[in-house]
């Protein structure tokens, strides 16, 4: 089955890395294949950032996303440029912290930002939060791939951290 | 063994006209070279286009002779694989100067180990005798038939000011010095720069009222002035000779260089 | 020692002439076969290098060789070694 | 035991490179390659190797060649701009046979265009952008594994046929995370050796290749980019011995252009054949995934250069060859010269891959 998953927020929000956590988890871990793309570029660093997943369970051919069944949204400005076109069958997490539209599809909302900072006292593990969430809500990847993933791809001594903002993500997730 | 061992006798005579002045710049390259005690196999001459960046093909060495203005970034590449080797580069004002500015002032800003020496004739020789970026204010070239009406580059401060460890200046007529500070150059680790002004009868004399040989050389020699002079000058408040150039070894320091054999 | 000049490589210049410090070249004026008028030596006796280099076992002066362009001027050994006596003209 | 990674396409071809022996890299930073320099920076120094920011393109494959004489196994990688900056020097490199692996990952033209965005346009410039006759060899990977394999494959074409050796990427390939299986040895082809004593550049064997004088081996060879004879000296107004000479750099690699031939023939009797290479592959692959139809040939080509013409005639029964390329038809134009059917070309530029949509329609189309 082919998941295509796009990630939007703006730069500085680690909306790359988590896309590379993801792709990473369903390759390393999952033994499935995952392709991860990105948009570079000036206007990448200072505005809507994006970057997309695709995931299969067979080898992946066309490597670019065309129709996302999956959004994780985290910027109003990356909703309006990547989210708003969402199709309606498709499932969109919205930071609800920072994202006041809503799309026309499955909207699942994660007061990611707002909680890590609560809960964590750092909002910017709100994309592993996030992440958490993902999982939670589509079993795209597997909990405990997706842990080994984030321990594969965040600095040494935020380990610890991370893995608690996970843990926020898929109560979060479960929860909605 | 002398200098003399260093030549492809077989190339020999050379391609240079007669009375160009860089065959006796090899000549003192090569005695500096010879009483390093270096090993033909360890040592590397690196050129770029030009008639100085001939020289490397009448010496008995592994020898590069590459494209315009490019034999620093060469020479940096077979440096920085092989730190163990002796790399010498032979350039000439507008190989180095013009169209190969930008990797001078770099090798200079990254101290790398090389010694270059620049035979400045102050025009294209091979080319015919354009303006270089050395050829000095008013004189005639076939690019510039009313006179240069450019500055024209100092080579050495150029290089002292990029960072390069050791810079001299001397010309085709002090053949001893220039053999000095070659060594000089040889031995100091990080960039070593000599700048020799060098004769060139064919295309820079007979544009410019040096029709013989040794009308340029005699111009040379008359009006090089040393460094110490010209300090001692300064020193005093002294005008120093508007038309003269400084002579002598114009840097030598020890900044953290790249490249050294280890 | 002796101080020759390869007329295969010479072209001519002159340099010679005018660097030495004791003027044992002098232009020449008989062409050779490329044509070139190559230098000839006037009592090079004079050379210090000719004379005394074996002696002091040292290169002692070589501006000539030094500044030939055309690498045309070396000094071979003179077998057997026979020590000139000169007349030195200041 | 291999090793499963999931690596961005430019850290593949960095990775491809270590595992190739590369002990050199000289480069300039450059969208969209610069990744493969920072991975080099950050590793090869801890292999022995030496990693160094030269001050532009012309000066990296400058130091790259010198590298290479030094026995050093040297790589740069750039893109569109940059290695319009590099022409002089590789066909410096062809001319005096100096191995070098160059990497370009392409990105929009002509000039700075579209820095951060996908095409294939320097597939012409590669074969015949530096002045003169030249031959060299082009490489075009279409996956993140290949990335890795053809950036080995590319050190060894270079040491065997002693010539520049591109790795013609996109950005679609060089950006892109994707599953990659590492293996743990790879195969390595040296330099032929060089016989002391003989001149340099004298060729004796069939296959036109000298032998490698490496520096400091005191073999004293002269290397000059000016026409030379066998002993490496210069000859540039020797109207003979200059022809032989290009026909021979010449001849080397287009004698050898089965021998190094790469490509799949997919579906050999159909009568519609995609021709691509590089990050088309994937969606010609996506198409004749979906369509499931005997009658749609693939021809993939993984060396571009020298072209392997011959795999065009295995498909015998075609009536049109369709070739998707991110640029305005040059490989196309090649194709053209060796078949007798027409040949549809599917252009595409502004920086985004071939959508599967847009193959189907030019397979649909009515001739």
């Amino acid at each position: 089955m082919r998941n295509e998953v796009r990630f939007s927020g703006f730069g500085g929000q680690g909306i790359i890395l988590s896309a590379v956590i993801l792709g990473r988890a369903a390759v390393m871990y999952d033994n499935k294949f995952a392709v991860q793309t990105q948009v570079y570029g000036p206007e990448a660093r200072g505005g809507a950032s994006m970057s997309q997943v695709v995931i299969d369970d067979e080898q992946i051919l066309y490597p670019k996303v065309s129709v996302p069944d999956i959004y994780v949204i985290m910027s109003q400005e990356g909703f309006e440029k990547y989210g708003a076109s969402a199709q309606e069958s498709a499932i969109m997490l919205i930071d609800s912290t920072l994202v006041h539209s809503r799309p026309k599809c499955r909207c699942i909302e994660i007061p990611a930002t707002r909680e890590a900072k609560l809960n964590l006292k750092k909002d910017i593990v709100a994309n592993i939060v996030m992440l958490g969430a993902l999982v939670a809500a589509t079993h795209v990847v597997s909990e405990e791939s997706l842990k080994k993933a984030i321990l594969d791809s965040v600095p040494k001594g935020t380990e610890e951290l991370n893995l608690k903002a996970m843990q926020l993500g898929l109560q979060l997730g479960k929860q909605s | 063994m002398s200098y003399d061992d260093w030549f492809r006798k077989d190339r020999l005579p050379h391609i240079f006209c007669a009375g160009c002045g860089n065959g006796t710049i090899i000549n003192c390259t090569l005695a500096a070279v010879d009483q390093m005690n270096w090993k033909k196999e360890d040592t590397i001459f690196v050129s770029g286009i030009g008639c100085s960046s001939r020289a490397p093909g009448y010496i008995l060495t592994d020898s590069l002779h590459t494209t315009h203005g490019r034999a620093i970034a060469f020479a940096t590449g077979v440096k920085m694989a092989k730190p163990d080797f002796n790399v010498v580069v032979f350039t000439g004002d507008g190989d180095m100067a013009a169209i190969g500015g930008n990797h001078f002032i770099h090798a200079c800003r990254r101290n790398i180990d090389l010694t270059v020496v620049c035979m400045n004739n102050q025009i294209y020789g091979m080319t015919g005798g354009q303006g270089s970026p050395t050829t000095p204010r008013g004189c005639l070239s076939s690019t510039t038939p009313a006179g240069c009406n450019e500055a024209p580059f100092d080579l050495c401060d150029l290089a002292i000011a990029a960072g390069a460890n050791y810079v001299s200046r001397w010309t085709s007529y002090h053949v001893k010095e220039l053999e000095k500070a070659v060594k000089v150059g040889l031995e100091t680790p990080g960039f070593s720069f000599i700048e020799v002004l060098v004769q060139c009868p064919t295309a820079f004399g007979r544009r410019n009222k040096f029709r013989q040989v040794m009308d340029h050389v005699e111009y040379l020699r008359s009006h090089s002035l040393l460094k110490a002079k010209r300090d001692r000058l300064l020193e005093k408040n002294q005008p120093v000779p508007e038309d003269m150039f400084v002579v002598g070894e114009l840097m030598k320091r020890n900044r953290p260089a790249l490249g050294v054999k280890p | 020692m002796k101080l020759v000049i390869d007329e295969t490589r010479c072209k001519g210049c002159n340099l010679c002439t005018k660097v030495c410090p004791y003027k044992i070249f002098r232009e020449g004026r008989k062409l050779n076969r490329k044509g070139i008028a190559v230098p000839e030596l006037d009592r090079p006796e004079r050379c210090t290098n000719c004379r005394l280099r074996n002696l002091y076992g040292r290169q002692l002066c070589g501006v000539c060789q030094l500044t030939c362009p055309d690498q045309a001027i070396t000094w071979i050994d003179e077998e057997p070694y026979e020590p000139h006596k000169v007349a030195i003209e200041y | 035991m291999t090793r499963v990674e999931f690596w961005q396409g430019n850290t593949a071809c960095a990775e491809g490179a270590l595992a190739a022996g590369c002990t050199f890299f000289g480069g300039y930073p450059i969208t969209p390659s610069t990744e493969v320099a920072e991975h080099m920076a950050a590793k090869l120094p801890k292999k022995g190797g030496v990693f160094i920011q030269m001050e532009d393109e012309i000066a990296s494959m400058a130091s790259i060649i010198g590298a290479s004489w030094t026995g050093a196994r040297a790589m740069t990688a750039t893109s569109g701009p940059g290695f319009s900056l590099m022409m002089e020097n590789i066909g410096f490199a062809v001319m005096t046979e100096t191995p070098c692996v160059v990497v370009n990952v392409q990105r929009g033209g002509p000039s700075t265009g579209q820095p951060t965005m996908s095409a294939q346009g320097d597939m012409m410039q590669v074969r015949f952008g530096s002045h003169g006759d030249i031959a060299i060899i082009a490489l075009c990977p279409a996956t993140v594994q290949e990335m890795y394999e053809l950036t080995i494959k590319a050190f060894n074409l270079a040491d065997k046929y002693r010539v520049p050796v591109f790795l013609m990427t996109d950005e679609t390939i060089g950006h892109m995370r994707e599953k990659i299986i590492v293996p743990d040895t790879v195969e390595r082809v040296g330099r032929k050796p060089f016989s002391a004593g003989s001149p340099p550049f004298r060729v004796t064997d069939k296959d036109l290749i000298p032998g490698f004088p490496t520096f400091g081996t005191g073999q004293h060879v002269h290397v000059t980019g000016l026409t030379h004879d066998e002993r490496g000296y210069p000859a540039a107004t020797h109207p003979a011995l200059h022809e032989a000479l290009v026909r021979r750099l010449v001849d080397k690699i287009e004698n050898a252009r089965y021998e190094m031939a790469d490509y799949d023939v997919i579906n050999p009797d159909a009568e519609q054949v995609f021709v691509a290479y590089g990050a088309p592959v994937r969606t010609v692959m996506q198409v004749m995934h979906d369509k499931k139809d005997k009658n749609i040939g693939f021809l993939r080509i993984r060396t571009v250069w020298p072209f392997p013409e011959k795999a065009l005639f295995a498909f015998k029964n075609a009536k049109r060859f369709l070739v998707p390329e991110m640029n305005l038809g040059q490989i196309a134009r090649e194709i053209e010269r060796h078949v007798c059917v027409p040949v549809r070309t599917i252009p595409k530029l502004g920086g985004e891959l071939h959508t599967p949509k847009e193959l189907v329609a030019a397979l649909e189309e009515k001739p």
